[in-house]
């Protein structure tokens, strides 16, 4: 059973405090969580030792997003979100490597390396957009896709506090309500956009109350210093949640703004130390007191799920898997040099020829059938 | 028999939809009021209210509506009711459409059309008279079309429709109501013209033009003209695509003709024209040249509202003609 | 004494149905709304008359908003709106002549020919704007200057139902309402964008309560036909709500979303018959029961304000005026060609030369100072 | 004394914000985090909340905003954090911006600065390595420049803040941490450099390069290599403005050389280059040319994100050294 203050419901009845779960359900978002933060680890330390350049935007402190969202949808359901996207690019049917090594610039990315850290999909996971608020109407498109070939399946767009004020979000949560898209509208609400505290970027911070005439669900984490109570960020009210929110939509009551309140230890990329707007008491308390990991660990221990060596052991694999994938991603090479000319359009509908940087460097496609 | 471009337009959406259920039409005012400017007329009542989609007005929205549907998918033909309208989708055009296949590595098409008049109508001043067709041409991912006639509109609107890719079809305003005849051929539900490839309107032998959209059409009247008056035979090429560029032709036709210019009703700067000549100075069609070649473009001045302005700001048959005279007897 | 069902207020309590106005400002406002509706009565035939082109929207049935505005409003605030701006450019500061002049693009006009029906400007009236949404930012941006210069004035930003969708919309609400602007919203509410009813292209059409924690009144009239009600177009209710939002941002409680309920008679431009969406029937119950000139004239008749002549004498030196502007106007010749290059840049401050068509077409500028 | 282009910019505004009063910033991140970039580094401090605001992400509603606020008479300084997410602007810049002091008949002038980071850095993929030169170029009523040096930077941008019109200032991130060296005069408070003149950054006889931003750079740098390779003299001009574009300057650099070759970021279509050359084979200086003008340009090609792809992607020193060598082996 969830806290009693876990959610908070805006023109709808909220879900049911009751979380049916496994124990196996327990033990794999468990381990998902670790498996994700330990990858975003290696890719800090990756990017430290300059094996990863540009912009590289880590989930660490945000996993149960990905990873609970998991586990209440199926392969069928889309998800789409901005450049904060490896944990999604994995649940959604990726592998670590594939994610490491796109970072990397390697051709085993799952991008073969042309997409860079901002951009992984996967068959159900649409990216990984690096210009904020477009996943949102991209998101809805995908939602009158589902809608217009009679799936049952819904799409879950994922943005944060900050982008939640772009225009674009505001004319996709319209559209969306008028034509009844089965589409979440998730605000990943972790307290800053960049440098910007949500306060200071929003007039309205209570974002699931932003969809107007669309219903709206927050996961609710108090965050503020002031509250002793110690709620978690909890995977599993992210998890029951989803399980709601898709039930809505497939139901055929139409959109939902869904608000998961969350927090990023680390900087906004990894050219921001992530201090100079928020203490670091403030980044301190919330790992300490209200870690998704620490905070599932402590559930699983005392509901007896299984036992701390289990959980020790899972966490030891989880780092030798992401030690593996980094090695093997290592491994990959950079992509070769005629991939430069791959993809810019669909294979055997490209021109004649692309032009390079000089009249001399051009490259022909051979005709196609 | 003839048809006009909008029912040339009207015909290729249709039958596209018929021929694919994935097809869908979406846009401001296409569906219930059958398009602002009628192109949409009648699909509605053929189609249903699921495939053709009256949307609010709001273009970064629905355009980017249009990229997730084709991202999962479907093939969306999504009107701008101009293209000046389309600045506000730009980003989702070029930076969610465009560039998506080339990001994923090649995972994740999006066949998506982007289409509605572009370029300057009679009188709507300096905000609805914009040509984007530059713009757009530069960016690498997208299609961009710019047709002239009825037979173009149908055949590479199908084309576009069932191209993979990101298509952006720069339709002409005052085209719609034009009247062209359509062969037998052109009429059938299997025409379609390859996107890329320029289309020689009038064989000439002194004189290259190079020009798209309304453009063609002035520029055949001037060919007539020096034809009359000079016996000056000027070779017409209507470009149809913006991207790819069909180069080739135009190097065939200037080495035969050693004399080019480029007809647009855009923005001179960084124009249609402007790349035309700068690959054919890189081509080896520059050592044919008899004279310099030059431009004939849209003025570079915002659009003016009064007629006697607006007359000056593009370019019309009388002076194409008299650049293209002037431009031979320079020689 | 306003109708109590006047204001529908949201987030605040609405203004006093107690409207206090005097007689001469009675007379005025008829005044001014018979001479805009003969102004654009005198632009739909010179459209039919081919000297005006392209584009022409007419606020026939709207006169209520421009003129009840400008009876609460001063100099010193500003106004913008989108291309249904005849109206206004005239209550601020312009003239019929001026605006008859631009329509048929002739060098009394008051952009001098080159604007066009869509784009006329006076020193407190900032147009204007043919792009739909564009000018709701833009405004707010005036209103922002007004905050940042101390000045003690309010700008209005005008935009349609239809406008009232785009994401540019939000983010203006959004800034406005975190800085505090002195900025009011003013959805002015025909029913209709293009052919397109409110419902059909908005999730919410309580127009004024879609500013989020902005509080808004909604200026209402029930134009629904299954109520009998005569409420009318009531310009004392504009003029009512105009002076009260003026009041409440002037006083640094920030920005408001107004919401006026008004109709269009005609169609969307000269090229929209604006038969096809809506019945006859319809607009002709709107001009029978509840026009704003005729609801004005009733009262001023029942109050004894003025008598049946008086109106009368107006109603004819007012088609007099248009008459004599119209007859002006046409005397006006087309801008000289040299017209064609001044304004790209500010005077003094031009390129060497601007291109033509052609290489031999082209314009030196004179070195400035 | 020497200044980096980031200090030469952040002098810049401080200096014109303690001159006007009107002068203010706003962008994302410009105020508590001191830019993104940390161009606007110290302006809070110095200038308080009211003339350094930080916006919400919100492009479109920020650049209007910034428009309207010109339009009331003040000189907005608008950041954006790149060129790229002012795609989301645009129409603002150009349509709100850009054409209505056209629109209004001269009555209602726009005195606005859009600046930010153009084109491409380093490793940040597709989406965020545009160059917007031609677009903006391309536009009458906008005025566009493309610094290179500190000086040009400082000098440029306090122009721009006085100019009365919509000025959109291009910079370069790459070139931000970059030191160059600054006399006395380009220190001082009224150092000014106008708008609309290339300067001649390196003197030449042989070949006229014609170059803006970071690829002044590498165009030095190749002709160094000529020059101490070959004893060929290059001369580079370093555009500085794109709108007005300083034909004049290039004109009688070619009549001199012979040879031109354009250098640029930005995609090959319809770019900088492409103007350029046109306009020269359209001016007095096509018949001085010696061999046909060429174009040095980024790839047509969404930028890549693996290291071995972008450096196919952007020109650099020894691509350039190259082309110049086979440009004048030609003769
Ligand atoms: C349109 C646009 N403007 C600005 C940026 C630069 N930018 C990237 S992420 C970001 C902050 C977004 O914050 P939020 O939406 O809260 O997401 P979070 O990073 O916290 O997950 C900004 C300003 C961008 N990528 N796109
Ligand atoms: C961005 C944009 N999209 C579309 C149009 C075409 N258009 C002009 S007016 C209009 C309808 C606007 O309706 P509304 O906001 O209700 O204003 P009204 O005309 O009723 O005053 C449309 C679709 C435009 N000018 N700009
Ligand atoms: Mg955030
Ligand atoms: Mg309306």
């Amino acid at each position: 059973r969830l806290p009693d203050e876990t959610f908070h419901s805006y023109r709808c009845e909220p879900p049911s405090l009751e979380v049916e779960v496994t124990k196996d359900q327990l033990v794999d978002m468990y381990q998902n969580m670790v498996r994700m933060r330990r990858m975003e680890q290696a890719a800090d330390a990756l990017y430290k030792q300059k094996l990863i350049r540009g912009f590289c935007h880590l989930a660490i402190g945000q996993e149960a997003v990905a990873v609970g969202m998991e586990a209440s949808i199926s392969p069928d359901d889309r998800v789409i979100t901005a450049y904060r996207c490896h944990t999604f690019a994995v649940m959604r049917g990726g592998t670590i490597k594939g994610v490491i090594a796109e970072l990397m610039g390697r051709v085993d990315g799952m991008s073969y390396g042309k997409g860079g850290s901002m951009h992984i999909f996967t068959p159900s996971f649409f990216g990984g957009n690096g210009i904020v608020g477009a996943q949102v109407p991209v998101g809805a498109g995908v939602a009158l896709a589902q809608k217009y070939s009679k799936k049952k399946a819904t799409t879950f767009a994922l943005y944060g506090d900050g982008a939640s004020n772009q225009g674009q979000v505001f004319e996709a949560y319209n559209m969306a309500k008028l034509w009844n898209l089965p589409c979440v509208f998730v605000c990943e609400n972790n307290k800053y956009g960049m440098g910007t505290p949500a306060e200071r970027s929003s007039q309205n911070t209570q974002y699931f109350t932003r969809g107007d005439q669309i219903p709206g669900l927050q996961d609710r984490v108090d965050l503020s210093l002031t509250h002793a109570k110690v709620n978690a960020m909890d995977i599993l009210a992210v998890k029951q949640a989803t399980a709601w929110a898709r039930e809505w939509t497939l139901s055929g009551k139409g959109p939902l703004v869904l608000e998961l309140v969350t927090y990023r230890y680390g900087g906004h990329s990894m050219s921001d130390p992530g201090t100079t707007y928020r203490t670091r008491e403030e980044i301190q308390q919330v790992r300490s007191e209200r870690d998704v990991i620490a905070g599932l660990k402590k559930n699983i221990l005392e509901w007896n799920v299984t036992d701390e060596d289990s959980l020790k052991a899972i966490d030891k694999a989880a780092k030798e898997e992401v030690d593996a994938a980094v090695a093997e991603a290592k491994q990959s090479p950079m992509p070769d040099l005629k991939e430069f000319w791959t993809d810019i359009y669909y294979k055997g509908t490209e021109p004649p020829f692309m032009r390079g940087r000089e009249k001399e460097e051009f490259h022909v496609y051979s005709p196609s059938a | 028999s003839t048809m006009t471009v909008r029912e040339a337009l009207n015909a290729a959406m249709e039958e596209e939809m018929l021929r694919d259920e994935t097809v869908f039409v979406m846009g401001e005012e296409v569906a219930r009021y059958n398009g602002a400017y009628k192109v949409t007329k009648g699909l509605l009542d053929k189609f249903g209210e699921d495939r053709v989609i009256d949307t609010p007005i709001t273009e970064m929205g629905f355009a980017g509506m249009a990229v997730g549907a084709a991202l999962a998918g479907l093939r969306p033909v999504c009107e701008f009711m101009t293209w000046n309208f389309a600045m506000q989708a730009i980003d989702q055009i070029v930076n969610s459409g465009g560039k998506t296949y080339y990001m994923s590595g090649g995972n994740v098409p999006c066949p998506v059309v982007f289409r509605g008049p572009n370029g300057a109508a009679a009188g709507v001043g300096a905000q609805h008279s914009q040509d984007y067709a530059a713009w757009y041409g530069s960016v690498p991912g997208l299609k961009v079309i710019s047709p002239w006639s009825a037979a173009d509109c149908k055949g590479l609107l199908k084309s576009a429709i069932r191209d993979p890719n990101v298509v952006c079809f720069l339709e002409n305003e005052l085209l719609y109501g034009v009247s062209f005849p359509m062969t037998k051929e052109e009429m059938s539900e299997d025409f379609l013209i390859p996107i890329g490839k320029a289309k020689i309107e009038k064989e000439g032998s002194d004189l290259t033009v190079v020009a798209h959209s309304k453009m063609v059409t002035h520029s055949l009247e001037a060919a007539e003209i020096l034809e009359k008056e000079d016996g000056i035979k000027v070779e017409v090429i209507n470009l149809r695509s913006i991207r790819p560029l069909d180069i080739e032709t135009i190097i065939t036709s200037v080495k035969k003709t050693g004399h080019l210019v480029t007809v647009e009703g855009g923005f001179p700067a960084f124009g249609v024209g402007s790349e035309i000549i700068a690959q054919i100075c890189e081509s080896p069609a520059f050592d044919y040249l008899d004279a310099p070649p030059e431009r004939v473009t849209g003025a570079d001045v915002p659009t003016p509202y009064a007629e006697t302005l607006e007359s000056m700001a593009f370019p019309d048959t009388p002076l194409i003609a008299k650049v293209l005279k002037r431009h031979l007897y320079r020689q």
